[in-house]
């Protein structure tokens, strides 16, 4: 075998604590490498051209390459053999950069170090044989997990595309956090006005099925043939029926449950449609405060319906959906702001959230759109903003900045103003984070001509001293402590990942990170993509995001999934698990701990049972490799010889000779 | 019954006399056994860790050392200054290094092994509340309390394990269960002042006026609290306070081992209503006596 | 500790390619600095980590093996993690028979986002294995630097290279 | 106003507060929490954050003579509700100390205050109020302080004519002598 080892510099990133040249040098003293060299920048159009003339020049039939991680460029490097004509599999990378150059403080270390990782590769490069992938067909329909602003685009979007999608939303209606805003930043319009027909459309389009009071039960299969059951949780009105004519709301007489859609600020009737624009535009029943499911007696909605689509033994109904993609767009939470004693823990009426004064803002809110302090319904004078609550804050675990409340309270500012010409916004702020298009000009309208008091620090305590409440903050600018008695108080809250994003993810094998947002295949370059095949990230569910954001990432994840979509056949990836007939002896074990049932039983012409892997079906694991007790089922391209080789590379077998 | 070692503190041999008799009474009263810690010395309080953190460990460690003698691993203090000293010192010395260093200016080495708590941690987590319900002869019904924590005795959490920092309630379960009207007290941690009474008078009128400010704006017939310096901040200086300002308080301030005692039905004289500055009578007077029985 | 100064050990790690993996460029990439001491072998899963290679990287002269995989019930593979608990377990009870020190293996769990995480296992598993020295060679040059080593090692004195041996 | 050079930051007084606090000044962002809720805010010339500042720009002048860090009443409101969970009225104390070894004593009857009431458990193992009183009038002078609460307090027998001894008063006196002995590194 003709083996070229090619090693990177990566500009300073490598050479900058590893001698490459010298590594390039004993490179060449390995088994089969008959070509070494370094390189500037091995992925760049030169770095590349080079490997594919060294394939040619010294006519090498395997390329090591010592650069960045594999999670990098692996595929980048596949295609220059690719096209230099070596199958891609006939080739290895060895990571010198995050494994090495970056985290070793001495050159000589590093340097040796590098050397044998570049040894490891090629001993491995030895073992490999050329692989071809399968192709398989997908399935030509989308998933999408979350109806808020991200899920509605990237519904659109792909089914303007011309592919099924299927919306699974788990509250009544979609809209999500944005159906719950009364304005919007920078422009300050009205968000249902700019949600609304979005809403409509998902309604209206042929290729849409939406299916709200939903939840995804499981998800299995694959890339372009995953199998997803949905669960559609009872709302125990007939929708098929029911046409939204809202007399059952009126009519209700049990109205003591707080309303989540209003953030619990008023009571909402047991039988309720969330808002006016809610799509769809249909009943359904809390069980948990219904008269008749509580207590067996009422069921006046069932009486005064006109269309009598009130079913009171309605049960959960589970749906199988077959899709080729899953868009994720599960959006986030607001932080429970109760974790800051110092700020009342709820014992202050007149503390609340940004999200509730959002709905107090809404025309169609509780108070029809006046600002109404909950205590005693006077309109306040003297507001004040507290900024970072659950923001930037070590010690309520939330050190990351949410990005948005910066936004949001200037508008609110701005917006108290418009409706209390006389009032007197105060915002209390750590550092003011406006990057973004006409954002900070927004921010300054705010303070320059809304005249909204922008005081630079953390409030450390609110207490009540009359029919006001104190509040006593920092001004660090002034290089001293302040004190506002104000009639309400606003926190802006931060956000935090969405309930349930962790069991979500288990199901759709997406890793969360530490704080439960989901981790993107790339921070730079694989923003929409997870590490699974085929699961599209969008929205806030990835990191804290703004409506435009969160738009533009509905769009990004939809071209993703019509790209996946729009090829006829899908290449799996050949490096699967393949069973040597001779050695197999029908034991079954492979089959029993294949986690993606990739593996069935077969006989040979003896009638023998025999294992055999469906490649298209295989993910790659290696788990049945492991467990075969004959050793007949291996892992391509990590079969036990290779990995073995790496470790003899590491470490040569002393006592007794190796059996390879 | 439970049997702690008992740490008096300084103040208790003098301005808070009251304090120390009235906080044995109730003890004794709710069978809690306070063993005297024999020969115990100053725990420096606030001059000394102003000084020097190891001199003032060493002097708080030198009590918990003589705690340690008596064979006990409980100690309980009514005076949050000393509980703070105390607690602080055992803290610092879970750091060996510190350990040694203050053990270094020690004849008898602290092995640190000793758990002081406020007098009132004991009585709020070790007594049933309904033997206390059951020993009350004199409902303190009619009387509106504000009580009053004091800034040391629940910060910081991770040092004084008790209670919440923000909005303890120890005191106000407690007075509620006397059968008082307790009044939400918005300052309930907020600093008196502390020890500038004397270096710096003008601080403790500003800021325990703002205490007595608060307390008759939620309407409290009278102030209770836990900490002799505060007491005495806001009892023995409120005329001070009156003067400074321009105001005129007139509001008593009990320590709530006094009012315990009143309703536990205990000999006055143990209670010492008299060594209070502003004139209880006022307010003791709402609380309306019980029928008697036919 | 780092090995800076001192003679590198020979340390194998085996990561899953979905998690520990990229916690390791994870690390790389926020220059979180390591012990040089560890070579990493990347496989598809903690699954596919047959006990096997780590006895052989032992016997062969391995003076430590550190296997991460994803956390539990985050496996890329849906169940790989749970089997490899399973034998990474057995192995460990079983190595001791073998005559190999079971502090010279060790797993966990190092999600792709954790590369602070990443760096205090490395640090951590190093600094363990420079405590226990080199291992015991299978094939001695001579009986006598044999027993030293094994002597010097159970004395816990850490490894010759820290100058106590060639001294 | 006082004018900073931040080139001659000191970097070894940042390091021995960090060390003698073990806090890391480094992680405070100056949000001004402490200030916030800071009770003594009105009294100081540099608030709770401005040190705090002025320690991580290794201002030591500034820091050690200023106010604040002896009117600090080490009421726990800052280290209880710092978001970066640093204990700033340690901080706050050993700049104070700091500043007594290097012979400050910006509020001079604060100290005097302080030495009064040591030398008191000094000698008599406990503090003698009416002793320290005393004590204290005589070395800042200011012999008229709350003489208005004098009938009060003697009315009501609040302070004890005689200082209650201990037998161990020679153990208590000791702990001071080996302090004096092994310095500010006792």
């Amino acid at each position: 075998m003709r083996i070229g080892v090619f090693i990177c510099h990566c500009g300073s990133n490598i050479a900058g604590t590893v001698d490459c040249p010298s590594v390039a040098a004993t490179a060449l003293t390995y088994p089969d490498v008959v070509f070494s060299t370094d390189t500037m920048y091995a992925c760049s159009e030169p770095g590349q051209d080079a490997i594919i003339q060294a394939v040619k020049d010294k006519n090498l039939d395997g390329v090591v390459v010592a650069s960045c991680t594999p999670r990098m460029h692996e595929q980048t490097f596949r295609r220059a053999v690719e096209r230099a004509g070596l199958n891609r599999y006939m080739f290895e990378m060895a990571n010198i950069r995050e494994h090495v150059s970056w985290i070793g403080k001495t050159k000589d270390l590093n340097t040796g170090k590098a050397a044998e990782l570049v040894r490891m590769a090629v001993e491995k490069l030895r073992r490999n044989r050329p692989l071809v992938a399968k192709r398989f067909e997908t399935v030509k329909r989308v998933l999408v997990i979350g109806g808020g602003v991200a899920g509605i685009q990237a519904a659109l979007d792909c089914a303007d595309g011309g592919q099924e999608v299927v919306l699974v939303e788990r509250e009544q209606s979609i809209g999500g956090k944005m159906a719950k805003l009364d304005k919007t930043f920078p422009t300050v319009d009205c968000s249902s006005c700019v949600l609304g027909p979005k809403m409509v459309d998902i309604a209206q389009h042929p290729n849409i099925t939406l299916y709200t009071c939903s939840e995804v039960e499981s998800v299995g299969g694959y890339v372009g043939n995953f199998q997803v059951t949905v669960r559609r949780k009872s709302t125990y009105v007939d929708w098929t029926k029911c046409t939204g004519c809202g007399l059952c709301v009126e009519k209700c007489p049990s109205r003591k449950h707080p309303d989540p859609f209003n953030e619990n600020l008023c009571n909402a009737p047991s039988i309720n449609i969330p808002f006016p624009q809610a799509i769809p535009k249909k009943a359904a029943i809390n069980a948990s405060s219904c008269l008749m499911l509580t207590k067996g007696k009422c069921g006046l909605c069932a009486k005064v319906c006109p269309v009598k689509c009130i079913d009171f033994e309605q049960k959960d109904e589970l749906v199988n959906v077959d899709v080729g993609a899953i868009v994720v767009a599960t959006g986030y939470d607001l932080f429970d702001w109760h974790k800051y004693p110092q700020y009342g823990e709820g014992r202050y009426k007149d503390v609340i959230t940004s999200m509730q004064y959002e709905r107090l803002l809404s025309a169609s809110g509780p108070t029809g759109g006046h600002i109404k302090r909950p205590s005693d319904g006077k309109e306040p004078k003297n507001v004040v903003f507290i900024q970072c609550v659950g923001s930037r804050d070590k010690s309520v675990d939330r050190p990351y900045c949410s990005g948005f409340c910066c936004m949001y309270t200037a508008k609110q500012a701005i917006l108290t103003k418009d409706h209390i010409p006389d009032s007197q916004s105060y915002v209390f702020y750590m550092d003011i984070r406006s990057p973004g298009k006409m954002y900070d000009e927004f921010t300054r309208r705010a303070m320059e001509e809304y005249g909204a008091q922008y005081v630079r620090g953390r409030v450390a305590m609110i207490y009540p001293k009359g029919d006001k409440l104190v509040v006593r903050g920092a001004d660090t600018l002034a290089g001293t402590q302040v004190e506002v008695p104000a009639d309400l108080v606003v926190l802006a809250v931060g956000a935090e990942s969405a309930k349930g994003a962790v069991q979500l993810g288990e199901k759709l094998r997406v890793a969360p990170d530490q704080y439960g947002f989901f981790v993107e295949s790339h921070p730079k370059l694989k923003p929409v993509e997870t590490n699974t095949a085929g699961v599209f990230l969008a929205g806030a569910c990835q990191g804290p995001k703004d409506i435009p954001a969160s738009v533009g990432q509905g769009s990004a994840a939809a071209s993703k999934v019509l790209g996946l979509l729009s090829k006829a056949m899908l290449e799996s990836d050949p490096a699967v698990s393949r069973v040597n007939p001779a050695r197999c002896v029908g034991c079954g074990k492979c089959i029993q701990t294949c986690p993606f049932g990739a593996i069935k039983e077969i006989q040979d012409r003896f009638g023998n049972p025999k294992a055999e892997v469906i490649d298209t079906v295989c993910q790659g694991c290696g788990i049945c490799t492991v467990t075969c007790p004959q050793g007949a089922i291996q892992l391509e391209h990590f079969t036990d010889n290779q990995i073995l080789a790496e470790v003899n590379a590491l470490c040569p077998p002393k006592m007794f000779a190796n059996f390879e | 019954m439970l049997k702690v070692a008992y740490y008096p503190g300084c103040s208790g041999q003098g301005t808070s006399l009251e304090y120390d008799t009235s906080t044995r009474a109730v003890c004794k009263a709710l069978d809690v056994e306070l063993v005297d810690i024999p020969d115990w010395s100053c725990c420096g309080s606030s001059p000394a860790h102003t000084v020097n953190h190891v001199l003032s460990a060493a002097l708080s460690a030198r009590n918990l050392a003589q705690v340690e003698t008596m064979g006990m691993t409980k100690a309980a203090t009514p005076c949050p200054s000393c509980l703070t000293n105390l607690r602080t010192a055992a803290h610092k010395m879970d750091d060996p290094e510190f350990k040694d260093k203050v053990n270094a200016l020690l004849d008898v080495p602290c092995r640190n092994a000793v758990d002081t708590q406020s007098v009132l941690q004991v009585l709020a987590e070790n007594v049933d509340p309904e033997l206390i319900k059951g020993k009350v002869v004199k409902p303190l019904t009619g009387i509106k309390i504000a009580c009053y924590y004091g800034c040391i005795m629940n910060r910081p959490p991770e040092v004084m394990r008790f209670d919440h920092h923000e909005n303890p309630m120890a005191m106000d379960n407690l007075m509620a269960l006397l059968g008082a009207e307790v009044v939400p007290f918005p300052l309930k941690v907020e600093c008196c002042g502390a020890s500038y009474g004397i270096p710096r008078g003008d601080i403790v009128h500003r800021l325990s006026g703002k205490l007595l400010d608060a307390g008759r704006d939620v309407g409290a017939d009278a102030i209770v609290t836990a900490c002799p310096l505060c007491q005495m901040n806001l009892d023995l200086r409120q005329g001070q306070i009156n003067d400074a300002l321009r105001e005129n308080f007139r509001i008593p301030v009990f320590y709530y081992t006094q009012l315990l005692g009143y309703a536990l039905g205990i000999d006055r004289a143990e209670l010492g209503f008299e060594k209070l500055c502003v004139d209880p009578r006022l307010a003791l007077g709402r609380i309306k006596q019980p029928q008697q029985a036919m | 500790m780092p090995a800076q100064d001192v003679r590198e050990l020979r340390i194998v790690g085996f990561l899953c390619n979905w998690c520990s993996y990229g916690g390791a460029d994870t690390a790389g990439v926020g220059r979180f600095t390591q012990p040089t001491d560890l070579r990493i072998i990347r496989v598809p899963c903690s699954g596919r980590i047959d006990p096997l290679f780590i006895v052989r990287a032992l016997m062969n002269g391995a003076d430590g093996v550190l296997v991460s995989g994803c956390h539990p019930r985050d496996c890329h593979y849906a169940e790989g993690n749970f089997y490899a608990r399973r034998r990474l377990e057995m192995l460990k009870r079983f190595l001791p028979i073998t005559g190999i020190d079971e502090r010279r293996f060790e797993y966990t769990w190092v999600s792709a986002s954790e590369g602070q995480r990443w760096q205090h296992v490395v640090t951590e598993f190093t600094r363990r294995i420079h405590e226990l020295g080199p291992a015991p060679s299978f094939n001695p040059k001579s009986d006598v630097d044999w027993n030293a080593l094994a002597v010097k090692a159970s004395q816990g004195q850490g490894c010759p290279c820290h100058g106590s041996i060639q001294a | 106003m006082q004018i900073f050079n931040l080139a001659d930051a000191d970097q070894g007084f940042i390091d021995e507060v960090e060390a003698r606090s073990h806090q890391n000044v480094k992680t405070c962002y100056q949000c001004g929490n402490c200030t916030a809720g800071c009770p003594y805010t009105f009294v100081y010339d540099y608030s709770v954050s401005q040190i705090m500042r002025l320690v991580q720009t290794g201002q030591k002048d500034a820091v050690l003579k200023c106010r604040s860090i002896w009117l600090c009443g080490s009421c726990q409101s800052c280290t209880t509700r710092c978001p970066n969970k640093i204990d700033v009225a340690q901080v706050m104390d050993v700049c104070r100390h700091m500043a007594r070894e290097e012979g400050y004593a910006t509020e001079r009857s604060v100290k005097i205050f302080a030495d009064s009431f040591l030398e008191s458990v000094e000698r008599h193992g406990r503090a003698y109020e009416l002793g320290l009183m005393a004590s204290y009038m005589t070395r800042s002078g200011r012999v008229f302080t709350d003489v208005d609460l004098a009938p009060q307090v003697l009315m009501r027998g609040k302070l004890p004519f005689k200082p209650h001894p201990i037998q161990g008063r020679e153990q208590v006196t000791r702990i001071f002598e080996r302090f004096r002995k092994g310095g500010k590194n006792a």
